[in-house]
């Protein structure tokens, strides 16, 4: 295997953070290699170097042997090189050809182009029509998009960061035979995957990175995804116990909701209803872009609906606002951590007083209690172990996992009846994840109603003792978990339902 | 390269605004020397001399109370994302709504009156801002367009009122009202000036301002809304309640301070009583960084370009327009050193 | 014709027809009114224009007042001391580029407010202009060519279309020349991409930066013809303060257009004929109630054509149509005596109810915005 | 003494106007130059009828000023204000009507002006239509559109008047589209009450005539500017700064028209036939002779009801509150 790739000794750091220190290690022809670490190791970094989106400080890049400095994406894609992002890079406002073309340095004409797109994506197995609004796609098709615009540059390296995290598993095979086919025809794969059991099933060799250092090099094949991840953190991990589950009352119920969309990218939610008793962890599986937003939404209380629509313990609360439903015990947590969940520019205390102003009693007559507040604020602080210079810490300073462990701790330390998290761990590292997995499952040990959204279908078989599938704005009835294979849950994601309506139609425990 | 700070010193958030005033000085100096005036003595006569003459002082107050008033109000929706650019409007209305009561009573004496003028005058201002509020709330209309749009409305109206049904019936027919009586003209707190009560209310008003953006709810919710607004709508802050409310603020107070203006310096109706101090409240606004104490401060020196650029006006011949370019300019360097105080400036090094 | 410029289209027809009879039925020349409007809407489109390109890179600059009266008064100026328009006109385009490159560098590099910027750019360029002007005002500018050719002498479309002044082709050729731009070509596509979303566009290594500095100092340029349009043509003659808002409206007509060049000509026309109409309001004895009822009669040809469109029943809309009927006839009736005030309200009322109109769908209308409008990119890495 | 006289002038508007400002200066520096090193002259443009006026007067005031002419109506109430505090300094207000013992008021008689050139308007137009550009309907406007319409009559029974408020005395762009719509609903003589010269850049070369107002406007000569009318402060205010030096000043009330120069009628050009500008002249000299009165009966208010009866003239109090359209003219007086 020749080095088709070669990055020795490359070095960047940010403000006060060493994102890659003297990184060395090298991608042949065919290979498919992953780069592993937990958040902030500096996986990311490295790859935007690769692609001449950030400058090193430090080191050389070779490719073929040839010294490789590129100035910018352009020269990254004229070198060969091409990359699917961990976020951003698509445009919702306009079609698929047109994004794809934006992606190519020298694209060809509209009517070849759109030939040029349904011919590669025939060729791998990737249907797509040019004309649609990638804002009309779901979430899987806009990945095909992504996809597809790397591969009609015909690129020698391709690098992929997280691309699956949004993708049902079968979306995942038809991923992994692409990249396989591709690995054959000899480009070289640059991997990036927080789900270690995709790692080992697709990746040649991996390199580990730790607290932005090369710690490791390994076959992923030859290690369990256990190995991966305590090589990745340096510590053994801890998994919740399995649990009895024996539900208690019914605490929330939300009656044969129908939504519009509210966006014109949203999904309308269809007759979704559904229960939680105490103590039970409710997982709801899907790819993110099938209502779980909208969903959200409608449990926190940002959008209202009919009164009797959704009722907690006995008390009708579809209109209420989010403080309304925090007075009666419906706490939540938004998947985005800034922004939504909190305030970036805002300090920890400030955060705190968001959603804790009335259950925590903060403020009186309107006025601020600033040593409560601040108390709340360093209570979280201690008893999730929030790693953040001070109470004072704006939000954004934060790495992403610490404030996913603040946001989802203000809201358990408040004791709620019923929590609602989407996403708890997502893009968060397996430590920082067992941490929250584990306070979610305590709290329903006493007898909170736990409603889990995810798209990660381990997690969600990890913690959840019953789980429904969202899919196109529908939501299937629960099932026990344990009664289906992750492959059978795969196919209902990715559509299957509709087809068996009758398979789903009871409760498995009832 | 610029990258942003996680916590800006304190120490930098104060100076930053007064090295834009002294950018702002050393540019607007070779301005005035461009136009063959003494540069040094320019700025003195601007920035000084206004200082020291008790006169001068006492209306640097009288200038700079509406100013203040009016940026207050505005500052809170300005932090909350709400664009209020039609103060100069709602400070008309409040004026013609004061206005229009000071001389519906005018000859019964009562110290009930003036209280009741500036309630009106806040009213006033309140529903002339509750209008780019609703038709937003109602049918996303862009409120900084609405509102200077009712601008221009507001002034023909204050025009078309006084030399219409609000006209002095002893006045030849030229358009404007009577002079208000002594019960409805506001009393002077420092004698042989025309600094008015308005000015230790508009005072209070920016102190308790400073205690609602700190310490209460509504200017935490405020606050939030600006940083983010998606978690505002989490926290259960409506959006529509906080467009309603800051507009509504904002047009209150640009309101009372239309009022005041009527009832205070000029003392009655008149079509040329709109001089602008809604647009310069914006800039006072944002000099005073959104803080109503900072704009008590920018207030003041606002007024000081002011009044100082009338005196460089008759005794240097500085053109008028010259001053409103200097007064562009201290919008300008304020903006453009305001990143010193969000960013920190770093060198990027490259790979050899 | 995509259908849904149906409704608008009959909007457009329905005032159009509107403005005849109203020509008619005072003895005014219907030509000429058209004329006089098409002249009055010029600058209004060539800022607005100009905005629609910046807005579209994702950028909100509020400053057109501001880079408006720079480039009137660099434009009559360079006009007066050259005796040549044609250099005024470059002149304003440079002016108008320099100062919203003023915005450019405050917003894009240091990453100031847009709103906060935009009016420090009005208020700096109003003094700036002034300040320059002194000398100027009351002075005659050379006369502005024209292009007339024999085609001017048929009868009404000759007039109408032909032996304008040159600006006014000149705003014409620009329409054309920024739909073409962005809408068939990959430069436009890459600023439209900008202002989507500027994240993507950087990290598909786009200089998003350069792109909307480009995009800003074109909307100068644009905004600045514009104000020499102004003192060059219309009024033209050069005073403090002349611009008096045109530059607000513009902002208000690339709302209204939704960010649509060919709506952006429609908008300009629609304020520019407020603007002439309402001083011959005064002759006509053309009260509110009048403008009400046309007002009534446009929303109800919008409710209706809509309704049909989508195949709803036309009946609930009667009650539109009732209302017109209603105070048409109340203002045949009662014509009482109005302040000229009042009718000078006229385009700044019409000013807000188009925006509601037109706000009114809000997902279509957010589908056209740019998504990245007014947001600040900070480039990291 | 040895001190000079320090004289101030307080201006609403930019000097560079070529109107109402631009005459009021020139007539300061007409001061300078007759008085030379024995004054000393002060003046604050742009200032703005409001709040701020009566700290620009008070000001000046302070600053040893021993003459403020204030050259607006919007600071007659500054004015007194400012007076009542300042009893040693003289203050003089233009246009206005409150007096003290250190204020006087002083005005041109205007509509005498306008009554010569209606003469010339109704002699000259074809269409029989005569456009009036007025700003706001204060007395003075009203008198102004009066008195050249009754002269236009006088020589042209046939005429009319079309009148477009635009609200306001200096907006070129407004002035500038009334100017328009005049002439394309068939003006062939406009008229002007607002003082910026974009009505005559924006109809130039066409087939209109037109005349200066407050200020001569020459450079619209021969045409569309066929005459003008002239306000002349120059020799007021010399005289009153010399009763100033003298110690003779007193507060009086001055309303001057053509006979004492303080409305001058601007050159007539060849544009005006040799006939009508002899008839012209003739009427402005019989005016400045008082033998003729602009509004001489018998005239009836524009609703028919009798105003002056035959061979009366109007006194002086009607004239400065007028606020009603005389018989003939069409179009309510917005009121
Ligand atoms: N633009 C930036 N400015 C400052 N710090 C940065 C920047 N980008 C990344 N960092 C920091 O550099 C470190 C490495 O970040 P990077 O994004 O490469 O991590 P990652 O391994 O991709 O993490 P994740 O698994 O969360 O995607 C982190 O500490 C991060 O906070
Ligand atoms: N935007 C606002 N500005 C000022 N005061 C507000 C605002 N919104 C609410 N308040 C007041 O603050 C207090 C708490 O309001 P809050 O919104 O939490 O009440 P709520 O109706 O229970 O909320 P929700 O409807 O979101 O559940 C109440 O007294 C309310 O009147
Ligand atoms: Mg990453
Ligand atoms: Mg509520």
């Amino acid at each position: 295997m020749s080095a088709l790739l070669s990055i020795r000794g490359l070095t960047k750091s940010y403000p006060g953070v060493l994102a890659n220190s003297d990184i060395h290690f090298e991608v042949g022809t065919g290979e498919i290699h992953a780069l592993l670490g937990e958040n902030g190791a500096g996986k990311s970094t490295l790859v935007k170097a690769i692609y001449g989106l950030v400058t090193p400080d430090k080191g050389e890049m070779y490719v073929d042997g040839n010294l490789y400095e590129p100035r910018g994406p352009q020269a990254a894609r004229a070198a060969g090189v091409s990359m699917v992002f961990q976020h951003f890079s698509l445009f919702e406002a306009l079609n698929v050809a047109e994004n794809i073309a934006l992606g190519m340095s020298d694209p060809p004409g509209r009517a070849e182009l759109w030939q040029r797109i349904r011919d590669v994506a025939n060729a791998y197995g990737l249907p797509l029509d040019p004309g649609r609004l990638v804002g009309d796609l779901s979430v899987g098709e806009r990945q095909r998009v992504e996809i597809v615009r790397c591969l009609l540059q015909s690129p020698r390296i391709l690098i992929m960061d997280e691309p699956t995290s949004v993708l049902t598993p079968q979306e995942v095979d038809t991923l992994f035979r692409t990249l396989r086919q591709l690995a054959s025809e000899g480009v070289a794969i640059l991997y990036i995957s927080h789900k270690l059991e995709e790692i080992r099933a697709l990746c040649d060799r991996a390199t580990i990175l730790r607290s932005g250092r090369v710690v490791a090099e390994c076959r992923p094949a030859e290690k369990t995804a256990r190995q991966l991840a305590e090589m990745m953190i340096g510590l053994e991990l801890t998994r919740p116990l399995p649990r009895l589950f024996t539900p208690g009352l019914p605490l929330l119920r939300l009656r044969g909701l129908t939504l519009p969309a509210a966006t014109p990218f949203g999904t309308t939610l269809n007759n979704v209803s559904l229960e939680l008793r105490a103590g039970e962890v409710l997982g709801i599986a899907g790819v993110a872009g099938n209502g779980q937003e909208e969903l959200m939404r409608v449990l926190s209380g940002e959008t209202r609906v009919d009164a009797e629509k959704l009722v907690l313990e006995s008390r009708q609360i579809g209109a209420m606002g989010p403080n309304q439903r925090r007075q009666y015990g419906l706490l939540s947590a938004p998947e985005e951590r800034l922004g939504h969940a909190a305030a970036g520019d805002m300090s920890l205390i400030e955060n705190g007083f968001l959603t804790g102003n009335r259950r925590q009693r903060l403020a009186y007559r309107g006025f601020i209690k600033t040593a409560t507040t601040a108390n709340f604020a360093r209570a979280v602080i201690r008893r999730f172990d929030v790693r953040t210079p001070s109470a004072e810490t704006k939000a954004r300073a934060l790495s992403g996992g610490n404030l996913q462990k603040f946001v989802i701790g203000r809201e358990i330390l408040q004791r709620p009846k019923v929590l609602v998290v989407n996403q708890p761990t997502w893009g968060v590292d397996a430590h920082a994840a067992a941490t929250i997995r584990t306070a979610l499952r305590d709290l329903a040990a006493e007898g909170t109603g736990v409603l889990v959204i995810s798209q990660d279908l381990d997690e969600l078989m990890e913690i959840s003792d019953t789980f429904s599938v969202l899919e196109a704005g529908r939501l299937s009835a629960p099932q026990r978990t344990g009664s289906l294979t992750i492959d059978e849950i795969g196919l209902m994601m990715g559509g299957s339902m509709r087809d068996h309506p009758g398979k789903d139609a009871t409760r498995a425990d009832a | 390269m610029l990258e942003p700070r996680t916590a800006p010193p304190a120490a930098l958030q104060a100076a930053v605004p007064v090295l834009a005033v002294a950018l702002t000085m050393i540019a607007g100096g070779v301005l005035f020397a461009a136009l063959g005036k003494n540069p040094v003595e320019a700025i003195r006569i601007i920035f000084v001399d206004p200082l020291l003459d008790p006169f001068s002082r006492s209306e640097l107050l009288v200038k700079a109370a509406p100013l203040a008033l009016i940026a207050v109000g505005l500052s809170f929706g300005f932090r909350a994302g709400v664009w209020n650019i039609g103060a100069e409007g709602q400070f008309v209305i409040g004026a013609i709504a004061g206005g229009a009561v000071g001389l519906a009573f005018w000859d019964v004496p009562g110290l009930w009156l003036l209280p009741l003028m500036a309630l009106a005058g806040m009213l006033g201002g309140f529903l002339w801002a509750m209008i780019p509020a609703l038709l937003k709330i109602r049918f996303g209309a862009n409120e900084i367009l609405v509102s200077l749009m009712l601008v221009y409305v507001a002034q023909l109206w204050l025009s078309a009122l006084v030399s219409g049904p609000l006209r002095d019936p002893a006045g030849f027919n030229f358009p404007e009202s009577r002079m208000f009586h002594d019960s409805a003209t506001l009393p002077i707190i420092l004698g042989g000036t025309r600094a008015h009560v308005g000015v230790l209310v508009a005072l209070g008003i920016a102190v308790a301002a400073y205690v609602a953006l700190h310490r209460h709810v509504f200017g935490y919710r405020v606050r939030l809304m600006g940083a983010a607004p998606r978690a505002a709508r989490f926290a259960g802050v409506s959006t529509n309640v906080m467009i309603a409310a800051c507009l509504g603020l904002s047009g209150a107070l640009a309101g009372l301070a239309g009022m005041f203006e009527a009832a205070g310096p000029v003392g009655q109706l008149v079509p040329s009583l709109p001089v602008g101090y809604g647009f310069t409240a914006i800039i006072v606004a944002f000099l005073g960084r959104l803080d109503p104490l900072g704009i008590v401060l920018a207030s003041l020196v606002m007024a000081l370009t002011y009044i100082g650029g009338e005196t460089a006006q008759f005794t240097l011949q500085i053109p008028a327009a010259a001053i409103s370019v200097f007064q562009g300019m201290l919008l300008f360097f304020l903006l453009a050193t305001e990143v010193l105080s969000r960013y920190r400036l770093r060198r990027i090094r490259r790979a050899a | 014709m995509r259908r849904p410029e149906l409704p608008l289209l009959a909007v457009t027809l329905t005032a159009v027809l509107a403005l005849i009879v109203f020509a008619i039925a005072n003895g005014l020349n219907p030509v000429l009114l058209t004329v006089s409007i098409m002249i009055a809407a010029t600058p209004l489109m060539l800022a607005a224009l100009g905005e629609l390109v910046v807005e579209k890179s994702g950028v909100l600059n509020l400053g057109v007042e501001g880079m408006m009266i720079i480039g009137a008064i660099a434009g009559f100026a360079v006009a007066v001391e050259t005796g040549s328009p044609m250099l005024g006109v470059v002149a304003a385009a440079l002016a108008g580029a320099a100062l919203a490159l003023v915005f450019g560098v405050l917003t894009q590099m240091l990453l100031s407010n847009q709103v906060a910027t935009g009016l420090a750019l009005t208020l700096f360029g109003l003094g700036l202009a002034a300040l320059i002007g002194q000398p100027y005002a009351g002075i005659k500018p050379p006369a502005f060519p024209r292009l007339d050719f024999f085609l001017s002498d048929i009868p009404v479309i000759g007039r109408v279309l032909f032996g304008h002044d040159l600006m006014l082709y000149l705003a014409f050729a620009l329409l054309a020349a920024v739909w073409l731009f962005l809408s068939r070509t990959r430069a436009g596509l890459i600023l439209r991409a900008v202002g989507e979303s500027h994240d993507a566009a950087h990290a598909l290594g786009y200089n998003v930066i350069g792109i909307r500095l480009a995009a800003i100092a074109f909307g100068g340029a644009c905004a600045g013809l514009g104000g020499a349009a102004l003192s060059l043509v219309r009024v033209p003659q050069w005073t403090e303060g002349m611009t008096a808002g045109a530059g607000w409206i513009a902002l208000a007509i690339v709302v209204f257009a939704t960010w649509k060049p060919g709506r952006v000509a429609l908008g300009a026309y629609l304020f520019g004929g407020v603007t002439i109409l309402q001083l011959n309001f005064q002759a006509a004895r053309i009260t509110p109630l009048w403008l009400l009822a046309l007002a009534l009669l446009l929303l109800a040809v919008n409710a209706s054509v809509r309704r049909w469109q989508q195949g709803r029943p036309v009946a609930p809309v009667l009650g539109w149509w009732a209302a017109t009927a209603a105070t048409a006839a109340l203002a045949v009736v009662w014509a009482p005596s109005i302040q000229s005030q009042y009718l000078s309200m006229t385009p700044y009322i019409c000013t807000i109810l188009v925006l509601v109109v037109m706000s009114g769908n809000r997902l279509r209308a957010s589908l056209a915005a740019p998504a990245s409008l007014g947001r600040v990119f900070h480039r990291t890495g | 003494q040895d001190d000079p006289v320090k004289v101030g002038f307080v201006y609403v508007g930019p000097i560079g106007d070529f109107g109402w400002n631009y005459q009021h200066d020139l007539g300061r520096q007409a001061v300078e130059e007759y008085f030379g090193d024995k004054v000393e002259t002060t003046y604050v443009e742009d200032v703005p009828e409001g709040p701020d006026a009566e700290r620009v007067i008070r000001q000046l005031a302070q600053s040893g000023h021993d003459l403020i002419f204030t050259t607006s109506f919007g600071f007659m109430n500054p004015t007194i204000k400012v007076a009542k505090q300042f009893p040693d300094v003289k203050f003089e207000h233009a246009t206005g009507y409150q007096r003290a013992d250190n204020v006087s008021t002083y005005s041109g008689r205007f509509y005498e002006g306008r009554a010569v050139i209606g003469h010339i308007a109704g002699k000259m137009t074809e269409s029989n239509i005569i456009g009036y550009i007025a700003s706001f309907p204060i007395p003075e406007v009203v008198r102004g559109i009066n008195a050249a319409y009754l002269a236009a009559r006088d020589v042209n029974p046939d005429v009319q008047m079309k009148i477009i408020w635009v609200n306001s005395w200096f907006d070129p762009a407004k002035e500038a589209d009334a100017a328009n719509q005049l002439y394309d609903q068939g003006a062939d003589v406009i008229m002007q009450h607002t003082d910026s010269t974009s009505p005559m850049a924006a109809l130039e070369g066409k087939d209109v005539i037109m005349f200066g107002q407050a200020s001569d406007m020459a450079e619209f000569k021969p045409k569309p500017r066929v005459s003008s009318i002239i306000d002349n402060w120059a020799p007021y205010y010399i005289e009153r700064t010399q009763a100033v030096i003298d110690g003779t000043w007193e507060s009086v009330d001055t309303w001057h028209g053509i006979d004492k120069g303080m409305t001058e009628i601007g050159e007539m050009t060849e544009a005006i036939p040799e006939e009508v500008r002899e008839s012209a002249q003739a009427l402005a000299d019989a005016i400045a002779a008082g033998e003729v009165h602009p509004f001489t009966g018998p005239i009836n208010k524009q609703d028919g009801s009798p105003w002056l009866a035959e061979g009366e003239t109007a006194d002086d109090g009607t004239l400065l509150g007028m606020n009603f359209y005389v018989e003939g003219i069409e179009g309510q007086l917005p009121n």
